[in-house]
């Protein structure tokens, strides 16, 4: 098998007693699209935000590409590639979408006290680009807040992408958003994860099994079940713990 | 031994009043979140309306252990409502940038109006003596301080955590549309709340005016070391602040008695500081914080 | 840019002479001494040109004043501006140790007059003295000294001294324990407080321990610190506990606030009193007439400096500084301030006679203000130290 | 038109900048340009990182030691002695910026304040190298052989150290460096997702600020040739808070402007026979904060912006 | 029950309501469909009288609400869901439950709350922040039951739910709906408002471009998909 691009190895992490992510083991290969699921407070987001250092780990250790993160700040790991959405949209209130690109391309020229600002415009066009990808060119100099919700899922999205990152984790990339924007997301994230691999956290089975090559199942901080979407969506664990029976029909 | 004791006891009463205040100041944050700067203004208020009572009405320490707080909370509300209110929806620091400009103004009010020079204030004749610890001999009036502060701290504690009241409080200052959505007037709710925590500090002045110098500037310095007591107790917890106060007496009494000759001023003024600076290192959010808080 | 401007064929500079009266109008020392001692030198002014009709010097004579606000960059730039701008011939007053010494720094750099009435600090007339500046009323020797000493004769041989720490604090430690030692008295023990503070009791519980037990306690603490300290002495009833108190500084606002009873029985030496007879009375009934309130010995040593200042003047025919400061030099002057007073040359430390004063039990108190009663007089030689080495007198 | 704003702005502050002393009295002159460094690096954190710091007298009053010690043990040349100063304080600024960056919003305001009074009291202490409460007298200010006894002339000395100190600062402002810092004030937790270590971005800006304070501080000293403990006491910071929040916070020509306004307005004051100056420079304040939060400068900027 | 007429708002200088007109009868569950940005939060806060800026009558119960404060309105039985979720950092589950006074006779108990959603009942003592994103807004849902509101504005309940719990709230609305209380429910799936709804608004640009009922919806689906995607 392809080596995994991402490991995690007994994952735990408890709050106050409640264990939210519980001995969790996850390999996701080199260039795969990995789906997460669950019923909610499966532990998703928690594992995330383990995976990307926003949160501390209890027990248990983390690698990406061979290389161990276990506690390292978020910032360290988002420069070795590791690239996060958020569940609940997280932005600049005041940049227009523009200037979120831009600055998510600026990187290192951050540290630049000296210099002139126009030296984030070196990646203007590439900005626009990306914007363009998620649909937002339209709304390239308006700022964050004035934008509706579905629209700011999609400008998460292009900064995640701005990263470049080998590794894109999207929590729920898709909700709360109108069919035509699920749509043309799925039909993004097909074209970005080449080069790329994927860990997605998704409601949506129709956008999972678009774009899923595994699916793992969480539940209670477990991993339920772990295989190909249509091996899991079969499941009956799964369908009793998860999808519920009126799923099948659709 | 006897000695160390009465040392330590005395250090609860100094912290008495540290706690008194620290409270207030929780109480007011973590209900509105607004940091008072004017809390030891107010603490000065506290100490001269006793005077003024006392000198202008010759009305007596009792009248107004009640009098002052019930007075200073009817100002709270009014500046609550006048001023604070205006900027609850900005950033909290315009809150604490306006408290600041009010306590420059209170203090020179006062200061124009009555001096600079300390005001006369009587220890209550009832208090004068000194009560029997079983230990030692200590002066009643101490004693009847901590045992004022403690029993407030309790019950304040308790009505918060423990009440509806400090329930709705708490949410209608987090998110107040969505509270008023739910049938709640919020803006009823905040400004007593606001009175309270200055009444609480108004207490603290009165307590101290018969044992401390009674001057404009009395509660100046004072409040910055009150600051390091509600960070490192976590800003917005009503018991970490509290202990904390207390802890913080204690720690200077100590340290005025039986740190090394040469550096006991030194300890004992930077301590709150030093304490403060350890804590931020091992716990950002303070002993009891919470983190999301900020 | 400034500069002063030379007035018409008088000898005086700018065509007239200009008192500035430089203080604290608004802080802690505001009470003391503030606008009130403006009014104090104007008395003066009227007094002298009362006296001289049309034999003086000149009838062009002014006033200005300001507020440092107990800041020395404000008193630094005011006193500069007073003397370039203003023309200010003569500074006086000038409170809190930090902005008298700036101020003499300047007088010095501009080689004007100034009378420092306000300070305490004994480095004015050690190693900060210079040719152009006088220190009138007081310092932390003459205070420390005085109590010290007599006290100390006066039976009291056990001392705990408590200062604050800081510069003033520990001068007065220093010279206090040098005194009582010199009287036969012993320290059984000492303690630098925190500065400011509002709790004292540590040292308060700790007095009736000590070994021996001391029969006083010497607090060298100020303004709102001694308030502080000596309500607390109360509230433990060391006096009852057979500790007495004893003050280094303290003034007559202070008394006020805490009350003669508070105090009855303290001993403090006092650089003048409004009610020590009838000399003094006179004029402290005409400042009372005119401020509504009883002086301050820093009031009645403003109105002194400003008439000795102009005396000299009268009798230069100019006011050019370095003839001032010749006629001024080892002059010996007696007005209702400077009983026995000399300028004394060596360190331009101005002598006089010093006064022990108790303040009265409560039932004494006839009178508003009158609360302390002169116990004894301390003879200008003994009040004040020898020259100091440290004291090069430059500037010269 | 408003393309032409900026340049006319900055000539004219020149021209006025080089009028000065010969039109208000050169020690207040001096005093103006101090200050105004000062409350340029207060606004440097408050305006662009959020930060508002409540106590940077520490960092004024620590390089003006600092710039005192070395021009008086070392006799060194004014420049090097503020240069030395500047080094200092933000040396001093590392560890307490370090502490205070891991909070944010008001806890950042008392904390910094606190420490603050903390170093204030050592300074209190410090006696032998301080001079404690008499403070450090006779500051020597030396240029070689020009003499620079005379305010007027000093005042001249000093300008190109200021100019620097204000250009410094508006360079980080309008920097990649000063872009990051707002995107971490608005929201640090994205900020860390994209790549950015927001503790260290902070604490780089805690530091700089200190700079330019200390630059202030060191000038301050020399100006007065002496150094006391009020320039490292809580109520100094409050000052310099003061004149940001009066001139207009996010705004460096706000924060000269406030700083102008408060240094004459408590100069006029002290001349006044008025005996409570915190109850106006208090009540303006207040006023600043619940009417014209943009400031007196952003109130009229914004008015003229409406207008052209 | 709810009468809205020519109801106009704006955010600053941005109109993002025009003249929008809707009747919704007690007992009904409608939706409002429409893409992002169409103006549907706006429409529901200005139901709940948290939008400043707007023009228009609203009307509950025959009685003209338009000038009432928000507080005041909920006393009248409306209920709000909001789209973000609105939980308490400073308050427990339990705490996010107990808050909301009764204002309406069906006024939902805590156990039976609890019974409804057994996780929340594990985290009951936890504060609301710390929930997982679907959890809040299964207890966002929860507190209007506890008030027992005539009128529910659900803004997007569905959002971030697993399959499993989408049913569920579908089940807690058809319960609700049979208690009679009127349902004003803003939801993007098609799929599932044609399972709880009775009638459905469309909403574009801030208007209301069209009134449908489930069949209609159904024999349009796709249309309509593609319609909501302009
Ligand atoms: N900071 C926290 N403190 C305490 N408990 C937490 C915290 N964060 C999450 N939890 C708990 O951990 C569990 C997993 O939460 P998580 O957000 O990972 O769920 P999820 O799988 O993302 O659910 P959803 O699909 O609804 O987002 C939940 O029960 C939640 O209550
Ligand atoms: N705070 C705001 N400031 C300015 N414009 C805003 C603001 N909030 C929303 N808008 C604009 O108002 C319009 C309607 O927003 P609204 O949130 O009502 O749409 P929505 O239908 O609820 O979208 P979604 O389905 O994504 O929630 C959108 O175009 C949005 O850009
Ligand atoms: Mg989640
Ligand atoms: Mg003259």
């Amino acid at each position: 098998m392809a080596h995994s691009a991402l490991t995690a190895r007994a994952l735990t992490r408890d709050f106050r007693g409640f264990r939210a992510v519980d001995a969790v083991d996850l390999d996701v290969a080199d260039g795969s699209v990995h789906a997460l699921v669950g019923p909610n407070g499966a532990g998703k987001t928690t594992l995330f935000n383990l995976l990307t250092g926003f949160l501390r780990p209890t027990a248990g250790r983390i690698e990406v590409g061979g290389r161990d993160i276990t506690g390292l700040a978020p910032e360290k790991i988002a420069r070795l590639g590791v690239a996060r959405s958020f569940q609940i949209t997280s932005l600049f209130s005041q940049l227009t979408c523009r200037e979120h690109v831009e600055l998510a391309l600026a990187g290192d020229l951050g540290w630049k006290f000296w210099r002139s600002d126009k030296l984030l415009h070196r990646h203007r066009d590439r900005a626009l680009e990306l914007l363009g990808q998620v649909g937002l060119a339209g709304h390239a100099e308006s700022t964050a807040d004035s934008l509706a919700y579905g629209r700011k899922r999609a400008l998460e999205l292009a900064l995640a992408l701005a990263l470049d990152p080998k590794v894109l984790l999207l929590d729920e990339p898709t909700a709360g958003m109108g069919v035509e924007d699920v749509d043309r997301t799925v039909e993004l994230i097909g074209r970005v994860r080449d080069g790329r691999t994927v860990v997605m956290v998704e409601h949506n089975m129709s956008v999972v099994g678009a774009l899923a090559d595994r699916v793992t199942v969480l539940q209670a901080g477990k991993v339920l079940v772990e295989g190909a979407y249509a091996q899991v969506r079969d499941d009956e664990r799964v369908i009793s713990a998860y999808l519920g029976e009126a799923h099948v029909a659709d | 031994m006897t000695n160390f004791l009465e040392q330590t006891f005395n250090g609860l009463v100094s912290g008495s009043f540290l706690a008194l205040l620290a409270l207030g100041l929780a109480v007011i944050f973590g209900l509105l979140r607004v940091v008072n700067f004017a809390h030891g203004a107010i603490y000065m208020l506290g100490a001269f309306g006793a005077y003024v009572l006392a000198d202008e009405l010759g009305l007596p320490f009792w009248a107004a252990l009640l009098a002052v707080p019930v007075g200073l909370a009817a100002l709270g509300m009014v500046l609550e409502r006048a001023f604070i209110h205006r900027l609850t929806k900005l950033d909290p620091l315009y809150n604490f940038l306006l408290t600041f400009g009010l306590t420059l103004i209170l203090q020179d009010l006062v200061k124009a109006r009555y001096g600079v020079q300390s005001s006369p204030y009587a220890m209550p004749s009832a208090l004068s003596g000194s009560v029997d610890l079983g230990l030692f001999e200590f002066p009643a009036y101490r004693v009847f301080v901590l045992g004022t502060s403690i029993a407030i701290c309790v019950g304040v504690w308790a009505l918060l955590t423990r009440t509806r009241v400090g329930m709705v409080v708490r949410a209608a200052t987090e998110r107040p549309e969505l509270t008023r959505a739910f049938g709640i007037n919020v803006g009823r709710w905040i400004t007593p709340v606001f009175g309270f925590g200055v009444a609480l500090a108004g207490l603290a002045g009165v307590l101290a005016a018969p044992m401390r110098a009674v001057n404009p500037l009395m509660g100046a310095d004072l409040i910055i070391v009150v600051f390091a007591v509600v960070v490192i107790g976590g800003l917005g917890s009503i018991f970490g602040s509290v202990a904390v106060g207390f802890v913080i007496g204690v720690a200077q009494v100590w340290a005025e008695a039986y740190a090394p000759e040469s550096w006991r001023a030194l300890i004992a003024q930077t301590l709150p500081f030093v304490l403060m600076a350890v804590v931020l290192l091992w716990r950002p959010a303070g002993l009891f914080g919470r983190e999301e808080i900020a | 840019s400034g500069g002063p401007q030379s007035g018409g064929d008088s000898k005086l500079t700018g065509g007239k002479i200009v008192l500035g009266v430089l203080n604290d109008q608004s802080a802690g020392y505001s009470a003391l001494s503030g606008k009130n001692s403006v009014e104090a030198v104007k008395m003066a002014i009227e007094d002298f040109k009362a006296k001289y009709g049309d034999k003086a010097v000149t009838k062009d004579i002014e006033v200005v004043d300001a507020d440092h606000q107990n800041k020395p960059d404000v008193a630094n730039t005011k006193a500069a501006e007073f003397y370039d701008r203003d023309g200010v011939d003569v500074i006086l007053d000038v409170p809190t140790s930090s902005a008298a010494l700036k101020v003499a720094d300047v007088a010095k750099a501009k080689k004007k007059l100034y009378f420092n009435i306000g300070a305490a600090t004994t480095d004015l007339t050690g190693k900060s003295c210079n040719k152009y500046t006088f220190h009138y009323a007081y310092d932390t020797y003459m205070l420390a000294n005085g109590t010290g000493k007599n006290a100390t004769e006066n039976g009291a041989k056990n001392w705990y001294i408590v200062y604050p720490n800081y510069a003033f604090g520990q001068d007065m430690e220093r010279s206090f324990k040098a005194a009582v030692e010199k009287a036969g008295g012993h320290v059984v023990g000492e303690d630098a407080a925190p500065f400011p503070s509002d709790n004292f009791s540590t040292y308060l519980l700790k007095a009736p321990t000590l070994n021996p037990k001391p029969d006083v306690i010497g607090t060298m603490q100020a303004g709102a610190d001694l308030v502080n300290l000596v309500k607390q002495y109360n509230e433990f009833k060391l006096r009852d506990k057979g500790v007495g108190l004893s003050v280094g500084l303290m003034f007559l606002t202070d008394i006020h606030s805490l009350t003669p009873a508070a105090l009855a029985g303290t001993t403090y030496t006092d650089a003048w009193y409004w009610n020590f007879d009838a000399k003094n009375r006179e004029w402290a009934d005409k400042f009372k007439a005119r401020t509504g309130s009883r002086p301050t010995f820093a009031h009645a040593a403003n109105y002194s400096a400003a008439t000795q200042y102009l005396e000299a003047v009268q009798a230069a025919g100019t006011d050019e500084a370095d003839t001032i400061v010749a006629q001024l030099e080892g002059k010996k002057v007696d007005d209702f301030f400077l009983r026995n007073g000399e300028i004394r040359k060596a360190d331009h430390r101005v002598l006089h006679d010093a006064y022990l004063a108790q303040v009265k039990q409560p039932e004494e108190v006839k009178e508003d203000w009158d609360y302390v009663k002169i116990l004894k007089t301390i003879p200008a030689a003994e009040a004040f130290r020898a020259p100091s080495p440290d004291c090069q007198m430059s500037g010269a | 038109m408003r393309r032409f704003a900026g340049p006319v702005l900055l000539a004219a502050g020149l021209l006025v900048a080089v009028w000065l002393p010969n039109g208000v009295y050169t020690g207040l002159a001096v005093d103006l340009l101090c200050w105004a460094l000062f409350a340029v690096s207060v606004d440097l954190l408050l305006g662009y990182a959020g930060l508002l710091s409540f106590g940077h007298a520490a960092y004024w009053g620590s390089s003006a030691y600092a710039t005192g010690l070395l021009a008086v043990h070392l006799g060194l040349p004014f420049p090097l002695a503020v240069l030395g100063g500047a080094l200092t304080a933000a040396l001093i600024a590392v560890p307490v910026g370090y502490l205070a960056v891991k909070r944010v919003g008001i806890y950042f305001a008392m904390v910094t304040l606190a420490f603050a009074q903390m170093i204030y009291f050592i300074a209190n202490e410090w006696r032998s190298v301080t001079g404690g409460e008499n403070g450090m007298q006779s500051v020597p200010r030396t240029l070689g052989s020009v003499d620079l006894s005379d305010n007027y002339y000093f005042y001249y000395a000093a300008l190109p150290i200021v100019l620097g100190g204000l250009g410094l600062t508006w360079r980080i402002v309008h920097s990649p460096f000063g872009r990051v810092l707002v995107a971490i004030r608005d929201n640090p937790a994205r900020a860390r997702a994209l790549g950015y270590p927001v503790h260290r971005y902070k604490l780089a800006a805690f530091v700089l600020s200190a700079f330019v304070a200390g630059l202030g501080g060191g000038l301050f000293a020399l100006a007065h040739q002496f150094v006391s403990l009020d320039t490292l006491h809580w109520t100094t910071s409050g000052k310099a808070v003061i004149m940001v929040v009066l001139g207009g916070i996010g705004t460096l020509w706000g924060a000269l402007f406030g700083s102008s306004f408060v240094v004459v307005l408590e100069d006029s004051l002290s001349q006044a026979d008025f005996a409570s100056p915190g109850l106006i420079t208090g009540g303006v304040f207040v006023l600043a904060v619940l009417l014209f939060r943009r400031g007196l400068w952003g109130t009229v900027a914004a008015f003229l912006r409406r207008r052209f | 029950m709810l009468r809205i007429d020519g109801l106009n708002a704006w955010y600053g200088e941005a109109q993002v309501l025009r003249d929008v007109a809707l009747e919704v009868a007690a007992g009904e569950v409608v939706t409002l469909c429409g893409r992002n940005g169409a103006g549907k939060t706006t429409l529901l806060r200005s139901v709940m009288g948290l939008h400043p800026q707007q023009r228009g009558t609203i009307s509950l119960r025959g009685a003209d609400i338009t000038k009432k404060p928000a507080h005041s309105r909920a006393r009248l039985g409306v209920g709000w869901v909001q789209d973000d979720r609105g939980s308490y950092a400073t308050l427990t589950v339990t705490e996010n439950l107990t808050l909301p006074p009764r204002v309406g006779p069906r006024a939902w108990s805590l156990d039976r709350v609890y019974e409804m959603f057994p996780n929340l009942y594990e985290r009951r003592n936890s504060p609301a922040t710390k929930l997982s994103g679907g959890e809040q807004q299964m207890l966002a849902l929860a507190r209007v039951l506890r008030m027992g509101a005539e009128l529910l504005l659900c803004d997007e309940p569905t959002e971030g739910l697993s399959p499993l719990l989408v049913q569920r709230v579908g089940e807690i609305l058809r319960l609700v709906k049979a208690d009679g209380a009127t349902v004003l429910l803003v939801e993007q799936n098609l799929h599932f408002a044609t399972t709880v709804a009775d009638r459905h608004y469309l909403l574009a640009e801030g208007r209301v471009v069209e009134s449908l009922d489930n069949t209609e919806v159904r024999n349009r689906e796709r249309e309509l998909l593609a319609y909501l995607g302009i």
